[in-house]
C-alpha cells in the first residue's frame, strides 16, 4: 500500500509533515462537527449530493499569497455560497520554486499570483480547511506535485487536480511526460491507500489543457489516458473537466460524452463526474458580455449534466479578480445553472450527432495507445510521434500540430488534424464543418488570431453595432 | 536558424515562471511571417537563458519576454545584476500582464523600467513597430555617433 | 382634419404653442441631416428596421427634472445604443398640475421623478430632439394628455404613449373613462391628419395597465379596445405593449397574439408592433437576479417577435436609476436579444396551446363591446358593469373584481374571472391550471402577497439556498 | 363604513401625485383582516381630502398615506398648514419610497418629520404593531395625563 513514503519527497519537505495517523484522524475529524464549527464534507460527499440533486455544484479559482487574506478571501466567498472552494496556488509553488515562493512571502505576499501552499505549510493548511464550511481542492499545475499533494493531504484538503498529461504540457517547457506520468502515479497510488481507509480523495483532471481553442475530442482523450492511469492506481473518485467552447452543443455534447466514455472504459470501480471549467480562453472585457458567458456556463453545465462548473469572473480579462467580483461570478454561474433558465431547450439531434463524432474522434485517439504493451510507454510513444498531441503546447513534448479552427456556428474543429490517426469519415467531417464556415483567403495566423479572440471579437461587434444603431 | 546575415533575427520568449504559450507562438508565427528569424525559447524561460542565447546569437536586435501570470518584476529580477556582467546588451522589451490583479498602476511598469527593461508593450500589434524604430535608432547612431 | 385647434387646449398652453406649418416643417427638417448633426430617423422608420432585422429596438424609460440634465442623460444612454429614447414625465404633468411642476422646476428640479415637458416648453424640446442621433417617445400616464399631446407634438417627438383605458385606470382615482377615451380620441385623429402630412406618428398603447399581475387576456383585450379607436381616427402606426409576466411560454405566446389579434380586428390600414415591456412588477433587489430579469426580458421580446422591448434597471427596486444603471440595461436586454442566445429553444407546443386560449379569452372579452351600438359607450357601460374589468384599479371605474393568480409554472390565471363574460371552456382551464398549482388553505392576501413578490422570493429563495449550502 | 363604536377605525390613501395603487389594496385587505374600518381614499389623494375624512370620521386612530412615485415630501406640504388649522390632529403615518432616485439619505425621512408627519414606515408589515403601540400609549396618557 502506497503511502507518503513512496512519494520520495525531497527531506526539507518530508521531515515537516505529521505522520500518517495523524493526516487520517485530522481527514476523519473535519467531516465531524468540531469546536466552533461545523462539519465539512468532503469534496466527493458535495459532488455525490449536486449529481443527486441534478444542479452543478458551483466553485470559484482562488488564491493569493499571505496567510489572513487568503482565510479572509474564503470567507468572503463562502458567502455566495459555493459548494466548493479552491486554494489556488502560485505559478512559483506549481514549478516547484519553493524557496522563491517563500522568499516573496516575506517580502510582498500581494507579488504572487496564488496561495503558496508549501511555503505556507501544512498547520497553516488546516486554518484553512476549517475556516469555512465548505471542502477544498487545490488547483495548481504542477507537472510533478508530489510535495505540493503531501502537504494538502496533511492540511485535509479532500479534492486535488492535476495529471500527468493535463498539468505537464500545459504548464512546463521541458519535464519530460515519462516524469510527470509517474510523479502523479505516486500522488493516484496515495489517493487509493487514503480511499482504501475510508478518506476518498477526489482527483480532478484538468481536461482544459492550454485552454485555448480545444477540440473536445483531445480533452476527452487527455482525461481518459490520465483516468485509466488514476483508476489503475485506486483513485475511487473522479472529476473530470472540460473546458467550454462556447458553443452549447458542441459543450453539451462534450460533457454527457464524458459519462458514455468513462462508462466505456474506465469500470464501475470508479464515480465519474463532468465538470465544466466555464470559458477559459480570452474573455470579453465589458461586464454584461463576460457576465452573459458566465452565465451561459452555469447554464451549459446544468444541461450537459455536469456536477460542477468552475466558475470565472467579470475581471478575467483583466488579472486576478477581486473578492466581490469573485462572488458575483460564483452567484451568476449558479443562476446559470438554477431553475431560473429551466425553459431552454436546445436543439437534441444536433446535440447528438455531435457526441457521436466526439465519442468516436476519442476512440480513434485513445484505442492505438490501449492497444500498446504498456500504458505510459504508449502515451511517451503516442505524443513523440504525434499521434497524441495538443494544440499551443507550452511543452516541447508535444508537437502542436493540431490545428484548430472554429466553424460558422463557432464550434472548435480541427483544420488540420496533424498527427492524430483519425479514420477518413472523422476527417471528412472535420472538414467540411470548416468548408461550410468558408473564411478563405485568411492566412493561417490571421484565422488563428480571430478564433482565439472571438468574444472579444462578438463583444466588440456587439458594442459598435449599438454605437452606430444597429442594434 | 542559420539564417542569411541580412535577415533579421530576434530572441522570444516567456518569462521564468509564465507557462503561458500562446502568445508566444503567435508572435512567433507573426514575426517569421514578417520575415524575422524568431529563435524562439519558448515559456519557463529564466533570464540567465536568454542571455546565453544571445551570446549564441549575439546579432539579435531585440530581446522579447513575455509575462502573462503576474510575475514579471519578480522573474525579470536578475536584469540589473547580467546587465552588470556585460550580458543581455540588448533592447529588452516585455509584454503581457505584468503585475497581479485586475487593477494596474503605473507603478507596474516603472518598476519594470526600473530593472533596466527598454520598453514595456501591452500588445504584440505594435512590436514591429517597435523593432523597425529601434533599427532606424540604431542605423542613425552609427552614422553620426 | 383635425389639428391642434380640436384639441381645445387651454388658452395658456394653446398661446404659446407655433403654428401648424411650423411644426410640421420641424418634423419634416429632424428626419434630415442638420447643422452639426446626423438625421433622426422617426420612431415608426426604427420600428421598421427593427421588424426588418427580426431583433427587438431597445428602449430605455428615461426622465429627470432639469432641462440640462435631461440632454445630458441622452446623451448617456446614448452611448449604449438604444433605437429610441424616452421623455418619462414628471407625476405632476402626468396630472396636469402643470403649476406644481414649474414651481419644483424653479426651486428643486431633482424632487421631480420625471422631465416636465409642459413646464420646459416646446423649444426645450426640439433640443432634445436633436441632443441625440434617435428619436424620442413621450412615456407619461396622463388619462387626458391633450396638452402635453402639443407640446411633444410642436417639439417634433414622433412617438406618443397611451391611450383611454391604459392611461386612465392605472393612473387616476376619477377621470370618468368617457373623458379619458375622447380626450385620446381628439389626439389620435391630430396623429391622423399629421399621418396625412406624411408624419407618421407611432402611438403606443400602455397594456401594462396596473403592471402587477396582469392577464394576458386582460392585457390584450385592452390595447386593442384602444386600438380600435385610434385606427377609426386615422393612426397608422401602433405599437401595442404587453407586460413580462415571467413565465416566458406565456409572455411568447402573448406577443404573437397581439399580431394575430390585431391582424384580425384591426385591418390593414395600421401598421402594428408588438412590445414587451421588461417585468413591470415588484423587481429583485440583487444585481445578479435582476440583471437576469432582464437579460430574459431580452430573449423573451425576440422569441415572441416583439418589435421593441422596453429595458428594466439593476436599480428598479429601489427608484430611479442613475444613468450608468440604465445604460446597463440597454445593454442587457439588447444581449437577451442578441444572436449569443439564439440557441435557446423553447416548448413551442405549450407556447401555441397558451396562444390559442389567449386569443379565445381577448375575443370573449372584446366581442361583446365590439357588437354595442357605439364603442365609447360600450367600453363604459363593459367596466361599468364590470364584463370589462382589469386587477388593481388606481380608479374608481374599474371593479378590480377580477383576482389574478400566478399557477405552478408562474403563469398568470384567473383565480376569479369577476365579471368577465367568460366561456365555461375557458373558466375551466383557468380553474385547473391553478388546481393542479395547488397552494390551498392560503388567504387570498397572503396569496396575493406571494404573487406579487414571485420574483423577489424566487430571489430569497437562491439566495438562502446558496448561505445554506443548497446550491 | 358606519361599524359599532368598539371597532378600530383607519383612514388610508396614496399621496396627491401618486397613483401606486397596489400597496394600497393590499393594505386595505390587511388592515380589514385584522378587524379595523379602514375609510381607503385610495390614489392621488390631496391632503386636504385626508383632513376632510377625518372630520367625517373623527374616531380615527391614524391617518395612513402611502407615496411610492418620491413625491412625499411636495404632497405633503400642506400639513403645516392644516394642523395649524387644527386639522388632521391624529398621528400621521407615511409608507412607501419616499424620495426620488435610487440612493436614499436620511434626510428624506427627517424632511418629513419637519412637516409634522409622525412616523415614517418602509414597510406594510409594521404597521398594526405600531397602530397598537400609539393606542396604548394614548391610553396611558389618558389614564395618567
Ligand atoms: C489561456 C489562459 C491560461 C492557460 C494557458 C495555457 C498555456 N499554457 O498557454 C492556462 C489555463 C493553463 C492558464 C494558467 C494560468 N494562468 Co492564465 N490565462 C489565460 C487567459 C484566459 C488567456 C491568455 C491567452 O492565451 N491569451 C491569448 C493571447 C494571444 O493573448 P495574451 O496572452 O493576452 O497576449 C497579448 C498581449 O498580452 C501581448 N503579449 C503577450 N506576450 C507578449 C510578449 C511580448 C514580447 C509582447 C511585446 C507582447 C506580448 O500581446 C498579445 C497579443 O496582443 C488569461 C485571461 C484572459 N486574457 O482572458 C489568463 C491569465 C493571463 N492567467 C492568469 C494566471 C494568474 C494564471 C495562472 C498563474 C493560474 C492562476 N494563479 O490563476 C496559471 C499559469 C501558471 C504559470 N506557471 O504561469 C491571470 C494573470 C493574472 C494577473 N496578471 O493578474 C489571467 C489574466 C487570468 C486572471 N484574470 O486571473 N492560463
Ligand atoms: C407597479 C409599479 C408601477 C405601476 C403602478 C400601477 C398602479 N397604479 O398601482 C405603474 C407602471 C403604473 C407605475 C407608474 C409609475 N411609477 Co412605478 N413602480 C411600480 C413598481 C414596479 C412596483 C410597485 C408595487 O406595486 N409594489 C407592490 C407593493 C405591494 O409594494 P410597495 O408599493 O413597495 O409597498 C410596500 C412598501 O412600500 C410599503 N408601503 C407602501 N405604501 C404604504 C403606505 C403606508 C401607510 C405604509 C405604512 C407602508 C406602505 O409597504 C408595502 C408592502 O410592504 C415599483 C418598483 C419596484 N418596487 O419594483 C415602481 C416605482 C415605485 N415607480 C416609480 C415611478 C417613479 C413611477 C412613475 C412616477 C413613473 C416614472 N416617472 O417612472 C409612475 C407613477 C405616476 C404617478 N402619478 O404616480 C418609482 C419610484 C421612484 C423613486 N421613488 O425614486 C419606482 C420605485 C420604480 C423606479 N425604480 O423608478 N409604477
Amino acid at each position: 500500500m502506497a503511502d507518503i513514503d513512496d512519494l520520495s519527497l525531497p527531506p526539507e519537505i518530508a521531515a515537516r509533515l505529521p505522520g500518517w495517523q495523524d493526516t487520517l484522524d485530522n481527514f476523519r475529524a473535519l467531516r465531524r462537527p468540531g469546536p466552533g464549527r461545523a462539519a465539512v464534507p468532503f469534496v466527493c460527499d458535495v459532488l455525490r449530493a449536486a449529481e443527486r440533486a441534478g444542479r452543478p455544484a458551483v466553485q470559484p479559482r482562488c488564491g493569493v499569497g499571505g496567510h489572513p487574506e487568503m482565510v479572509e478571501l474564503l470567507r468572503a466567498l463562502n458567502e455566495a455560497g459555493p459548494a466548493v472552494l479552491s486554494v489556488t496556488v502560485d505559478a512559483h509553488t506549481r514549478l516547484r520554486r519553493f524557496d522563491v515562493a517563500s522568499a516573496l512571502l516575506r517580502t510582498d505576499p500581494t507579488e504572487l499570483n496564488g496561495y503558496p501552499l508549501v511555503a505556507h505549510g501544512w498547520q497553516r493548511g488546516r486554518e484553512l480547511t476549517r475556516a469555512v464550511p465548505v471542502p477544498l481542492e487545490v488547483r495548481h499545475g504542477s507537472p510533478d506535485a508530489r510535495g505540493l499533494f503531501a502537504v494538502a493531504m496533511a492540511a485535509g484538503i479532500t479534492s486535488f487536480e492535476g495529471g500527468g498529461i493535463g498539468y505537464n504540457l500545459p504548464y512546463s517547457k521541458d519535464v519530460p511526460l515519462g516524469h510527470s506520468l509517474r510523479a502523479w502515479q505516486r500522488v493516484d497510488a496515495v489517493c487509493g491507500t487514503l480511499a482504501d481507509a475510508g478518506v476518498v480523495i477526489d482527483r480532478e483532471l484538468f481536461g482544459t489543457l492550454t485552454a485555448v481553442l480545444v477540440p473536445p475530442s483531445v480533452s476527452l482523450a487527455m482525461t481518459l489516458l490520465e483516468g485509466l492511469a488514476a483508476v489503475r492506481e485506486g483513485v475511487r473518485c473522479l472529476s473530470v473537466s472540460y473546458p467550454q467552447s462556447g458553443e452549447i452543443h458542441q459543450d453539451v455534447a462534450a460533457l454527457r460524452a464524458i459519462r458514455t466514455v468513462a462508462a466505456r472504459y474506465l469500470g464501475a470501480d470508479v464515480e465519474v463526474y463532468p465538470v465544466l471549467h466555464e470559458f477559459m480562453g480570452v474573455f470579453p472585457r465589458t461586464p454584461e458580455f463576460a457576465g452573459l458567458l458566465i452565465l451561459c456556463g452555469g447554464l451549459t453545465a446544468r444541461l450537459g449534466g455536469a456536477t460542477k462548473v468552475v466558475s470565472k469572473t467579470v475581471q478575467e480579462a483583466y488579472g486576478i479578480p477581486d473578492a466581490a467580483a469573485n462572488a458575483d461570478g460564483i452567484r451568476m454561474a449558479a443562476l446559470g445553472a438554477s431553475e431560473m433558465l429551466d425553459f431552454v431547450r436546445l436543439e437534441e439531434d444536433r446535440i447528438a450527432e455531435e457526441q457521436h463524432w466526439i465519442e468516436r474522434e476519442v476512440a480513434e485517439i485513445v484505442e492505438p495507445v490501449l492497444s500498446s504493451r504498456e500504458l505510459f510507454t504508449g502515451i511517451e510513444e503516442g505524443f513523440r510521434e504525434g499521434r497524441l498531441d495538443i494544440p499551443f503546447s507550452a511543452s516541447v513534448h508535444a508537437r502542436s500540430r493540431i490545428v484548430p479552427r472554429r466553424d460558422r456556428s463557432g464550434a472548435i474543429r480541427y483544420a488540420d488534424c496533424g498527427g492524430l490517426a483519425f479514420s477518413a469519415a472523422v476527417r471528412r467531417r472535420q472538414a467540411a464543418a470548416l468548408e461550410r464556415s468558408g473564411a478563405p483567403g485568411r492566412t493561417l495566423l490571421e484565422a488563428a488570431d480571430t478564433d482565439i479572440h472571438y468574444f472579444l471579437q462578438k463583444e466588440n461587434a456587439f458594442t459598435m453595432a449599438r454605437r452606430n444603431r444597429g442594434n | 536558424m542559420n539564417a542569411s546575415p541580412g535577415t533579421r533575427l530576434v530572441i522570444l520568449g516567456v518569462a521564468e515562471s509564465d507557462a503561458h504559450a500562446v502568445a508566444n507562438h503567435l508572435i512567433g508565427m507573426q514575426l517569421t511571417e514578417q520575415g524575422f528569424v524568431v529563435v524562439n525559447l519558448g515559456v519557463c524561460t529564466p533570464l540567465s537563458e536568454f542571455a546565453d542565447a544571445l551570446d549564441l546569437h549575439p546579432r539579435a536586435e531585440a530581446v522579447l519576454i513575455g509575462s502573462l501570470n503576474g510575475h514579471a518584476y519578480q522573474d525579470l529580477r536578475e536584469l540589473p545584476a547580467l546587465r552588470a556582467a556585460g550580458r543581455l546588451a540588448r533592447p529588452v522589451i516585455v509584454g503581457g500582464n505584468i503585475s497581479v490583479g485586475s487593477r494596474k498602476s503605473a507603478t507596474d511598469r516603472e518598476r519594470l523600467l526600473g530593472l533596466g527593461v527598454d520598453h514595456v508593450l501591452s500588445d504584440a500589434s505594435q512590436l514591429v513597430l517597435l523593432l523597425d524604430m529601434l533599427r532606424a535608432a540604431k542605423a542613425a547612431e552609427l552614422q553620426h555617433g
